[in-house]
């Protein structure tokens, strides 16, 4: 998009529906819509409370806590998965639905499992972030040139070596598209498990606020909440930006 | 100078003075596609050999096979006169799309081969600076392989397989991954390059120019099964200028000969 | 698993709604237990029937809710050991479209919960008034349900006191109240596993002393409810706005003598047999259902005898 | 543009079925092993729940009869009326808007501009939060479901079109405007047919997310249809109803999918995009 | 048989009896990369001109202002008189990638410029076979690209390219992506098809060997930015075997003449 002769960036436009808001809000139309500029006081008021900040340490460690498992369970799984026919038979399928299946169905019975409180949304963190990280796993696993195995091999490579000098690398630009996808739906999940069993963190802050149509507060949590996904995102896309070169060199 | 052309059945395979690589009863199917034949083949030292035929008709297979990197069905791989199971550091294999890791700098890549022998650093990357100049690459040492063209890349797929001092060098289509002109420029290399390592070098190609321009030996291979179909000598001088070769009548006539022998496979 | 049991003096309770200002007093009384050295820790659920599970899976010690249904379905060893109140629903309806409960004969309307109290009482004033209530939804959350009726989204509702008087305020003479006829069962009791009330009795006397105090000191003065929010800093995110809504809530919970004062016990039960049969949300004879199958009343009588009978 | 837009499909063939990467991968694989691996997984099942895990967990076994019982007494077929209602119209509604937006925004800088990023942090952000937000505006009835599912699945389909459409190949383009190709025949002879398996993987995503999404409206907005009967039996303790009903909207929308991904097969797969 | 090599500034231009295509001081810059400097260049009616040069000296580039699929930033570009503004039905483009819709049979893709003039579809599909058995491709008529080898991929773009009737055809190094013994194959058939069909091309090509092999005049282009270094007329008898233009001294010579003229400018 350029504007007389300037490019501006993409993401500029969000500033024009923020202004949107606001006048919307002005309008007092919808009660749900308080202007977009006591959104943004209402989250430095937020910001201060002790409620939030405890909450957000305890969706911060259990987002944490889940996404760590589930990178570190992930990799090594899509890699078995990229490279072991059997295992991708046994294994594919189950990863194939576990990533597309409406997991939130399943978060009440991870309570069964897990109990309550940290451990069950450590759970749904992980369940929802693991599948797409051994899917991109496996599948930069798979993309990797054969000639590059082959080169390590014919050099002598050992099974470590082969592992850990050439497969981790190879695959590093889909691992990372992967962790950030994985990343994505982990806030999914986080917020998810919140909600749907045990009332914690930011979940309990969202239904206290809707229950209570603190509106204001409410939208404030949520914009914390994007921003914070976008952030991550964002943050791991620019590790992916520094690696893409070798993404295209693979083919 | 002639052109020595020597038909041959599976079995009278002409036995040169001192062969390196023996191949023999070569068979290899995938699933059921048959590739290779019973395939009997020497490789003389020293020499470039140069492997010919259409496309699909099992060329990488053998190079493979050869390497360690592929097991036959049946038959044997003896080089130096050990069997071949796996791969070994007495061959060294170049790749067709250069099988360079992009994560790596040149002379990392380089000196790869002796990192997984365990060589120290210092050392490894002494040896890996020689090489990188000795095929042209000198000042290059620290970028990385998405920063040089294609030509430049397959010198550092060179580089790496001399760098570990093996004695036969197998190429899979090294130039086909390269564009004209650098390629023209990288043949008159390898010929160079060839007269003063003492290596043994198996060359797949499609080209029919390439190869009577470099080899030795060529031997064509029928389509799919991929058997033995001829194997060519060109016995061209090679010493003077590498531009006059073109232009040599013999080159010329192998040239013409080869390809009247692939024509009818094509389309 | 988490079968573990709970160290002394530790105490899982674990609430089945999010802690509203209804919440105050339990809370109150739970910090007081605190203060008294036992160790309570508080987990909040999406729902009564998760609360019930984590009891009897082992997750949690103490429950808050009216587990009558599952206690009597699943046969695991949950008692009730004391009431914290009764039940006190509004059935709201539109007066556009409905004036009385027969108008609500073949209608639809909205309740909290799949076998909550406020389904209970639903159902049990249809058969009281003969009627038949058409397709059952349920909507969590009593100010979700007051919002949906004044946005004109639902027409028949159930809400608690508090969204009651604020739909009188907000909408006055929109809705009209309809009559619930001597209902008092149980709305929320604590509950545990009986193992759980053998072994810690010390512990849950505590608590059940101090849930009768707090009920017995509200019902005396309600305006000590929001003393006990800034004093113990209860529901922190509600804002200072909330305090007028607590006093004028506990005001009318205190008049209404909702709040349990001797922590319930057998003529609780009797009430809730009956109520709870009516319902059908729990099966068999009112009078020949016994009260040890549903409650442990050892606590109430100890906490009686230490603080007196009211 | 500054921003490169990345959708989850976009990891590539590798997101739930989505290419043809996927696609052989799934029919490739031997039956056996794949029979071999259900069996496992019942097995697992039935041993966790034979233990038992908890109290709540029901065994494999139980959780099938049961799934027969709440077939045999049409509360199933009763509940699943009920939910697809919202499912199939907010997913349809979805797809037209979601797919004429995406075009729109492929071959319209400014629609790009403006709406583009709005989709992107619609489907990074955790949307679940709001749908309970729904329910105080359009209350608990179809509309307020069917906009939850729409809620999910629009975006990803939405993005998925326009990076389908933007990322036409270049060399068609050229081609078919060096063949004196209008505006109009671009478009319709080159772009839309270029990009339509993207976009169709679009809409399978964009069915998984319908899923999530009613699956969600169902559990925080209102349980009528299969959130019923999880909340229902839940509340009855009857846990192996409760998971056999967890298991049928899982396996629902697993088959859903494999059916979307064997019609893609059917009608792309004739030029199998091999050129 | 000569093989007249001329050199020229930008105003020397050879002004050949009739020249179907004009280029008049052609310059263009992608931003800050100067791709061509002041091209003045002109193509004869039925012949068969090579654009040849290193790699990134915009031949593509000057190959597409011509095709008018590109604005040139100074000088203009005439055809049959007419100054050229964007694609026109007297211009036909082949391309390196082929660019044919994959979903789409070869008839259909053979078809389609004369779909996009609204050419009837029983009409334009009898042009189009007709166009299809010109390239040897009868009987491929209701495949799909995928089931071809590049060789024929190609030739289903040149009948493409063909069936518009277009009196100049641009092509982009036609040949780069097909196997190197199919790429010789279809060198002699363009030779054929070049005497048969009265057209004028313009050849971009990375390949001396090719370039000389099929042309009536080479463009050798300096590196960027592209101006015109040399333009060279082989002058071969291309009338007999096709082989035999191989061994032809004229050939030969200018192969070697270009390849001096170019190899300093490699690596
Ligand atoms: N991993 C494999 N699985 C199945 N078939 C294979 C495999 N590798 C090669 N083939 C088949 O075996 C035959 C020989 O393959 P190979 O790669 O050796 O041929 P080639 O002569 O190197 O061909 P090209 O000239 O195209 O490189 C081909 O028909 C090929 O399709
Ligand atoms: N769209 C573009 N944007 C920026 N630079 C470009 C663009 N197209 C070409 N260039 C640059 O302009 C120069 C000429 O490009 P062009 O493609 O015409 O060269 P070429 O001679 O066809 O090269 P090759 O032989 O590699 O095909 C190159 O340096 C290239 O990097
Ligand atoms: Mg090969
Ligand atoms: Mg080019």
């Amino acid at each position: 998009m350029t504007m007389l002769g300037h490019r501006v960036p993409m993401m500029a436009s969000l500033l024009v529906w923020c202004v949107v808001w606001e006048i919307v809000g002005r309008l007092d139309l919808i009660f749900l819509l308080p202007p977009f500029s006591a959104v943004l006081a209402a989250a430095v008021d937020l910001v201060q409370t002790a409620s939030w900040q405890s909450a957000t340490i305890t969706t911060l460690r259990a987002f944490f806590f889940g996404m760590a498992l589930a990178i570190v369970a992930g990799i090594p799984l899509g890699i078995l998965m990229g490279r072991s026919k059997i295992a991708d038979d046994l294994l594919g399928m189950w990863v194939n639905i576990f990533s597309s299946a409406p997991l939130s169905a399943i978060v009440p019975v991870l309570m069964i499992l897990f109990g309550f409180g940290e451990k069950t949304i450590v759970a749904a963190v992980f369940l929802f972030a693991i599948w797409i990280i051994v899917l991109d796993t496996r599948a930069g696993v798979r993309h990797i040139s054969p000639s590059l195995i082959e080169m390590a091999l014919s050099y002598g490579a050992s099974r470590t070596a082969l592992y850990t000098k050439i497969i981790l690398w190879a695959a590093l630009p889909e691992i990372l598209a992967g962790i950030r996808l994985g990343l994505i739906r982990g806030v999914k999940g986080v917020v998810i498990g919140q909600l749907l069993v045990a009332i914690v963190g930011y979940g309990a802050l969202f239904e206290t606020f809707s229950r209570n149509f603190l509106m204001a507060e409410f939208w404030a949590l949520t914009i914390i909440l994007f921003g914070f996904a976008l952030v991550v995102a964002e943050l791991i896309e620019r590790a992916e930006a520094k690696v893409e070169y070798y993404a295209g060199a693979r083919q | 100078m002639r052109a020595s052309v020597v038909r041959n059945g599976p079995t009278s395979v002409i036995e040169p003075i001192d062969s390196i690589v023996k191949v023999r009863g070569i068979s290899k199917a995938y699933g059921n596609v048959e590739a290779l034949r019973g395939i009997d083949l020497d490789f003389p030292r020293g020499k470039l050999t140069s492997l010919l035929g259409p496309s699909g008709c099992g060329k990488t297979t053998l190079l493979k096979i050869i390497a360690g990197l592929i097991d036959a069905d049946a038959g044997t791989v003896a080089v130096e006169g050990k069997t071949v199971t796996r791969p070994g550091p007495e061959r060294a294999f170049v790749f067709q799309d250069f099988a360079l890791m992009p994560w790596a700098t040149v002379i990392r890549n380089v000196a790869f081969g002796l990192e997984l022998r365990g060589t120290r650093k210092a050392e490894r990357e002494d040896i890996a600076r020689h090489y990188i100049a000795e095929v042209g690459l000198a000042s290059f040492e620290d970028k990385y392989p998405h920063e040089l063209s294609g030509g430049m890349r397959q010198r550092v797929g060179l580089a790496r397989a001399l760098s570990v001092k093996a004695d036969v060098l197998l190429l899979d289509e090294p130039f086909s991954a390269v564009d004209e002109q650098n390629r023209r420029k990288f043949q008159e290399d390898l010929i160079r390059l060839r007269t003063n390592q003492n290596k043994t070098f198996i060359f797949v190609t499609h080209s029919i120019e390439e190869a009577v321009y470099i080899s030795d030996r060529i031997v064509l291979l029928s389509p799919r099964p991929g058997r033995i179909s001829q194997i060519i000598e060109p016995d061209i001088d090679r010493s003077g200028d590498p531009e006059r070769i073109h232009r040599d009548k013999h080159y010329l006539d192998t040239v013409d000969e080869i390809w009247r022998g692939l024509k009818r496979y094509v389309e | 698993m988490p079968f573990s049991a709970a160290n002394a003096g530790d105490m899982r309770v674990a609430f089945g709604d999010l802690p509203g200002i209804e919440s105050i007093q339990t809370l109150a009384a739970i910090e007081r237990t605190k203060e008294r050295g036992v160790n309570v820790e508080l987990i909040v659920l999406n729902d009564e029937d998760l609360a019930t599970q984590a009891i009897v899976g082992g997750q949690a010690d103490v429950g808050i809710g009216a587990p009558y249904t599952l206690i009597q379905k699943v046969g695991v060893p949950i008692r009730i050991f004391a009431q914290i109140s009764t039940q006190r629903f509004f059935p709201v309806v539109n007066s556009e479209f409905y004036k009385t409960w027969k108008d609500l004969d073949g209608q639809d309307v909205a309740v909290q919960a799949r076998g909550s109290g406020t389904e209970a009482v639903m159902t049990l004033m249809a058969k009281n008034n003969g009627i038949k209530l058409g397709t059952i939804s349920y909507v969590p959350g009593s100010e979700v349900r007051r919002n949906a009726l004044i946005q004109g989204t639902l027409k028949a509702s159930i809400v608690d006191a508090a969204n009651r008087r604020a739909l009188e305020a907000e909408a006055p003479g929109k809705f009209i109240v309809l009559p619930v006829e001597n209902v008092s069962a149980s709305d929320e009791t604590v509950f545990a596993t009986a193992d759980y009330l053998k072994n810690n009795a010390a512990d849950v006397d505590i608590l059940v002393e101090e849930l009768m105090k707090t009920g017995r000191e509200i019902t005396e003065n309600p305006a000590i409810a929001v003393e006990f929010r800034n004093k113990y800093k209860l529901l922190p995110d509600l804002g200072a706005g909330a305090d007028a809504e607590i006093t004028e809530y506990y005001k009318e919970t205190a008049d209404a003598g909702s709040l349990a004062l001797n922590g319930g016990g057998a003529e609780a039960a009797a009430d809730d047999f009956a109520f709870f049969t009516a319902a059908g949300q729990i099966e068999g004879d009112p009078v020949s259902l016994k009260v040890g199958d549903f409650w442990d009343v050892a606590a109430i009588d100890r906490a009686v005898a230490k603080l007196g009978k009211k | 543009m500054a921003t490169i837009v990345r959708t989850e499909s976009e990891a590539g063939g590798l997101a739930p079925f989505a290419g043809g990467h996927a696609a052989r991968g799934w029919r490739d694989q031997p039956v056996m092993l794949r029979l071999l691996s259900v069996v496992l997984f019942a097995a697992i099942w039935e041993i966790a729940g034979r233990i038992p895990v908890s109290f709540a967990f029901p065994t494999f076994f139980d959780t099938m009869v049961a799934f027969f019982g709440l077939l045999a007494d049409g509360s199933m077929a009763k509940a699943y009326l009920s939910t697809l209602q919202p499912l199939v119209l907010g997913v349809v509604l979805s797809a037209f808007l979601g797919v004429g937006l995406g075009t729109l925004c492929g071959l319209w800088r400014t629609g790009e501009w403006l709406l583009i990023p709005m989709f992107i942090v619609l489907q990074a952000a955790p949307v679940a939060a709001f749908i309970p937000m729904v329910t105080f505006i359009y209350g608990i009835g179809m509309t307020a479901k069917t906009l939850a599912v729409m809620i999910l699945a629009l975006p990803v389909i939405v993005l998925n079109t326009y990076k389908a459409v933007r990322n036409v190949n270049e060399s068609l383009l050229v081609m078919c405007r060096s063949f004196l190709g209008t505006r109009w025949q671009t478009v319709a002879k080159i772009i839309l047919p270029d990009a339509s398996p993207v976009i169709f993987a679009g809409l399978r995503l964009g069915v998984a997310a319908g899923f999530v999404g009613v699956v969600l409206a169902e559990l925080l907005i209102t349980p009528t249809g299969i959130g019923d009967l999880i909340t229902f039996h839940r509340s009855r303790a009857d846990y192996a109803e409760m998971y056999a009903t967890i298991g049928s909207i899982i396996a629902l929308s697993t088959l859903t999918l494999v059916f979307l991904q064997w019609v893609e097969v059917r009608v792309f797969r004739p030029e199998k995009r091999g050129a």
